[in-house]
């Protein structure tokens, strides 16, 4: 096993797969960089430096640097990978799924429904989200909740670079249209990726941390969060089951389901706002599902009903933090 | 090249089979029978017919909510169109899609769309493919009038432009976005050829109402294309001789706009005037194809009412490729 | 009281209140129609006839007749509304949110909090929405969980003519970007109408029926299956609090809980596929907050987790039914 | 008509507060103390301040990601914005927005905005409300080379045509996107204003490193448009000085490029050159303004580092005018 970190490690899986399969195909704002200016090609390599040494590798046919229009670029992609091509398309912001919702929603998600179950639309769109770097409200969104919401879409959401390779490489030999979530905050995590192919199924949560007194589903950036409070909890003596969804779409209920009727106690750590959020639909699921095993309310950590602020006090008290889970989780274990 | 007798009378019979499946739903759509909003392409049939005449399986193309002329030209089953429209289980898509959503990717249909606009950027999304698999394919966009002042078209136009795929954008310039003309809406002060020419690529211009005028411009038109230019666009002045959806009072026509349309910008009257003219083919057997076609239709019709609908059970497959 | 149908309603508060401010302007595809034909201006007054008389009244420089380009009408009204005009924009399919939903989303809604607090944008979306006329996936979709799910957005959904007129009002006399659905299969519901100034404040759920066995909340074109089902239920005696939420965004909590408490069950009907919905935030809601109060699962009536279908039989499968909604309150009762 | 040498001065200042706002941000900014993406506006100085000098608060502006010049030449307080950027409680949008979302509607500015190609159809609709108004009043949009792609922009320019709103779409074409050269990303194969013109609406050109061409050619332009005859666009030629965003490692400059910038498209320079070899204006003045904006700046950022942050407290409050 390499040590590496998740943006290496989607590079890497993007190089291996390309290599592998000549129909995957990259496309994006600076995935390149440089084109059409006097210091010339791989400029940059994606502003998050994912998709560098593509381009020296496959060329101007595979990997493709677009104009500031994003719903050609995602319109682009559902057409090529209708066309039989595996679209890698880059949303350089997950925010910017406000100017091409249509090419996801109403396009990619529903082809194969609408046209009677008989096309495929195996495109991966890789959208760039989450808060913590003083991006203000219109570049730190997680708009993975209403992603998940729609019919037709899986929504995958990597916390460690193992899962970074995994569900990328399981996005690209898949056959339906994936949304994979990397969170800007997270791509210095560093961790150990397994050699070769390897494969991580959509639907199957990860079992962070198994403590048996709560349960605290999340995904995404607040998966470290929520070790960081298990681990001061654990300190007094409180075990927390500690659920990385790593899909929210398709969804590992059982896996919540188990542990909740176990545990009888859930929060959710969510970093969006509340309404209409997966912290939201995780605990419906729950008190509609796994009532009787219930012994608390369900807690839902999220940021207020706001947007995301931009000063560092202000953003740091938007995000849901470890000490909020911790309080949390207490809250709910307190509760009779 | 002149074209041969069999393709002559083929491009008559898919415009007449356009026509008629057409004039059929007219009829039917009062009936109530037929669920949800329905667009005719009735006076367009040279355009779709005549651009998709120089296309294989392997050209793709992306269609509109106006695309049962598109598809019928591309070669998806009459019948099952007929029993898509109908929205019954063995429709081409199960009765799920309905007359905005038909597809056929077995013939390179990528789909009619109910959303206006969106095609645009698949169909470039499909050339980038194609110019990939390097054999000369292309794929065509058909758009309106109205959908060419859709931000989608516009950046679809720029980026083919860019990434020089052999995209072709064909507008369709039937003068009506639903009930507005196009002189208000296109704000450009020439035409949508021109709109296009800006973006950087080569357009042409050519009579939609008129089979060999399209069919020429159009094999001009792709031999620069599949030569690898990029990407160009097309200009088609067309009619829509019915109402924007089934329903439509058309309150935006002139006085004798209609009879003045069906008198003189009537593709397969012109057709028919042409061919005989120049003596290139008996009206005889033109009339027998009109029997031949009528006669499809008619089993469509019948063959789709007869059809099962589908089963309620299955609402929600399909969905996923795998779950 | 005159008697209307929400149509009416609609065109009439539009009416009379362009009347008293002259700062409302109307704007969208085919509102006036005619526009550059032959036949002239007022082809139309909108496909769903809810604008007719308004140009002839107030002129083009007010009843303005666009492109089809939503990303262009939603923007110009976020711009319109924070120079000081009242803009009333129509979405003829608010499944078209998906080509316009950035100025929905991360312009007029979060105009107000970016600049501090500085600014307001009072406009208005009318976004025409729900399943019932065949119109398939791309025709029927109900948005609204996801607009709820977005801070500085007002949500406002009238079930009835009077209703349609008040929150109408309402919107345009307030400060706030609000998204005011209309549901097509809606538009002939005849009602009374209080005449003059009539205003429904946000945030008011109306109380439907009152039976004090089982809550259902809902909103929309469900409000009347709920009725139905209500009916039915009442005649073996069973007691429904029927809840119409008016508003998701605002929400009256309140209304819900207090029900809850009363009667312990709670039944949720959603024309909107289940993840991250409108049925999930309310019974998420609701189990966090009346935890005790719950004596058995809230239940969700939502349709499945796919695209909207064609066919008659298909659509009406998808849709949740008055007899889902009955099914669903027996089986909460039945929960012990 | 001339200038007053009032004029010349105050254009001259406020281009020199762009610029030292600006390089005093490259400085800070590696101390790690402002937060968040910063793009600067250093080198366009001349376009922001030769579009603006000619606008009353009555007129508005809507800006981009890289919106500092469009802020100060529209007149937003300066020391206010530079608490904006720190993120202080103070800051002219309280610390909630930062250097992409700089407003102030009492000075016309609608605001900043982190979406390129937002403003655009914002502008056109604050040029609708100004055509109602009926004062002669206008709306620019300022839109990058990059931004012109987008789609939002397209619509934007068609829609104001069909509406002949009075409004102006301002292109600094500073020819980079982010790391991306605008002969790859605009495929037309004319200038932006060229495409700007095929929407159907006037468009002029202009050094946008100059101040006097820009001013110039603006005031024509201006007359154009505050005459009732629809919108109108203008493509500025001009520069980046720095990168992308603060941190940009600016592999796509060619060898010796920034050099030759700075060199021969200063706008500050430019504008020393022309008014002293025209005798208007002695150096010696502008040095005193020089030393005025140093001193200003340095005010405006020790004033901002010694501001109170927010306080968490609020974070959730201003998201509605009531709730
Ligand atoms: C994004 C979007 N906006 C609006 C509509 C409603 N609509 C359907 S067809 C149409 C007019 C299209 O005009 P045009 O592109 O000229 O095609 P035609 O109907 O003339 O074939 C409109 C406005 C839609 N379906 N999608
Ligand atoms: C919709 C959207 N897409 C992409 C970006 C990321 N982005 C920010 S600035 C920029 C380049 C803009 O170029 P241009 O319009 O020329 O403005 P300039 O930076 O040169 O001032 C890009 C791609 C964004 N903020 N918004
Ligand atoms: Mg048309
Ligand atoms: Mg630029």
């Amino acid at each position: 096993m390499a040590v590496m970190n998740i943006r290496e490690a989607i590079n890497k899986t993007l190089m291996d797969e390309m290599e592998r399969d000549s129909n995957i195909i990259v496309l994006g704002e600076d995935v390149v960089g440089g084109a059409g200016t006097a210091g010339g090609q791989e400029a940059i390599g994606g502003i998050w430096g994912t998709t560098p040494g593509l381009y020296a590798k496959f060329g101007a046919d595979r990997v493709i640097d677009t104009p500031i229009s994003e719903s050609a670029i995602i319109g682009a992609a559902a057409g090529a990978a209708l066309a039989g091509k595996r679209p890698v398309a880059e949303l350089m912001f997950a925010d910017f799924v406000g100017v091409s919702l249509d090419q996801l929603w109403n396009q990619m998600a529903k082809f194969r429904y609408m046209f009677g179950g008989k096309t495929k639309c195996p495109a991966v769109v890789r959208l760039i989200y989450g808060a913590g770097m003083n991006a203000a409200a219109q570049h730190s969104q997680s708009v993975y909740a209403m992603l998940t919401s729609m019919p037709g879409l899986k929504v995958v959401l990597p916390a460690t670079p193992a899962d970074a390779k995994g569900l990328l490489t399981e996005a690209l030999r898949g056959d339906d249209p994936v949304m994979f979530f990397e969170h800007k905050a997270l791509y210095g995590v560093k961790g150990e990726v397994p050699d070769g192919e390897y494969r991580q199924r959509f639907g199957e949560a990860r079992m962070v941390r198994e403590g048996g007194d709560v349960t605290v589903v999340t995904c995404g950036r607040m998966v470290g969060f929520g070790e960081k409070a298990a681990d001061k909890l654990a300190a007094d003596g409180i075990g927390v089951d500690l659920i990385d969804l790593r899909t929210t779409s398709p969804l590992d209920e059982e896996a919540i389901l188990d542990s909740v009727e176990a545990t009888g106690r859930l929060v959710v750590v969510d970093e969006s706002p509340p309404r209409c959020s997966l912290a939201a639909d995780i605990s419906a699921i729950v008190a509609s599902k796994a009532f009787t095993s219930l012994k608390a309310p369900p807690a839902m950590i999220t940021g207020p009903h706001s947007p995301i602020p931009f000063a560092r006090e202000l953003e740091r008290a938007w995000v849901p933090s470890p000490q909020k889970i911790e309080d949390a989780v207490r809250q709910v274990l307190a509760f009779r | 090249m002149q074209l041969s007798r069999d393709d002559l009378v083929g491009a008559y019979r898919r415009m007449a089979i356009i026509r008629k499946f057409e004039e059929r739903l007219h009829d039917e759509i009062k009936t109530g029978e037929i669920a949800g909003f329905t667009h005719l392409y009735c006076g367009q049939e040279a355009a779709a017919v005549g651009v998709c005449d120089h296309l294989d399986t392997e050209d793709l193309i992306v269609s509109t909510h106006r695309g049962h002329g598109h598809c019928i030209a591309k070669g998806c089953d009459v019948k099952g169109m007929m029993k898509e429209i109908y929205g019954r289980r063995d429709g081409l898509c199960k009765g799920r899609g309905g007359s905005m959503h038909i597809a056929d990717l077995s013939v390179g249909m990528l789909g009619a769309n109910g959303i206006v606009g969106a095609g645009a950027p698949q169909a470039v999304g499909a050339a980038i493919a194609a110019k990939l698999d390097g054999k000369g394919k292309v794929a065509i966009a058909f758009s309106g009038d109205g959908a060419c002042n859709q931000g989608t078209t516009f950046e679809a136009m720029n980026l083919a432009v860019v990434v020089k795929a052999p995209a072709i954008f064909v507008f369709e310039n039937n003068h009506y976005s639903e009930h507005t003309g196009v002189d208000y809406a296109v704000g450009t002060n020439k035409d949508i050829a021109s709109r296009a020419e800006a973006f950087g690529m080569k357009a042409w211009r050519a009579n939609g109402c008129d089979y060999f005028d399209t069919y020429e411009t159009m094999r001009e038109l792709l031999d620069y294309v599949r030569a690898g230019n990029g990407p160009a666009a097309i200009e088609l002045d067309t009619e829509r001789f019915y109402g924007h959806f089934e329903g439509d009072p058309q309150r935006y026509r002139g006085k004798g706009e209609l009879d003045r349309l069906w008198e003189e910008r009537d593709c397969l009257k012109a057709f028919r005037a042409k061919v005989s003219e120049a003596k290139l083919l008996d009206l005889k057997l033109l009339d027998e194809v009109d029997a031949e076609v009528a006669q499809l239709i008619e089993e469509a019709v019948s063959e789709a009412r007869a059809a099962p609908a589908p089963d309620p059970a299955h609402v929600a497959e399909d969905v996923y490729v795998d779950y």
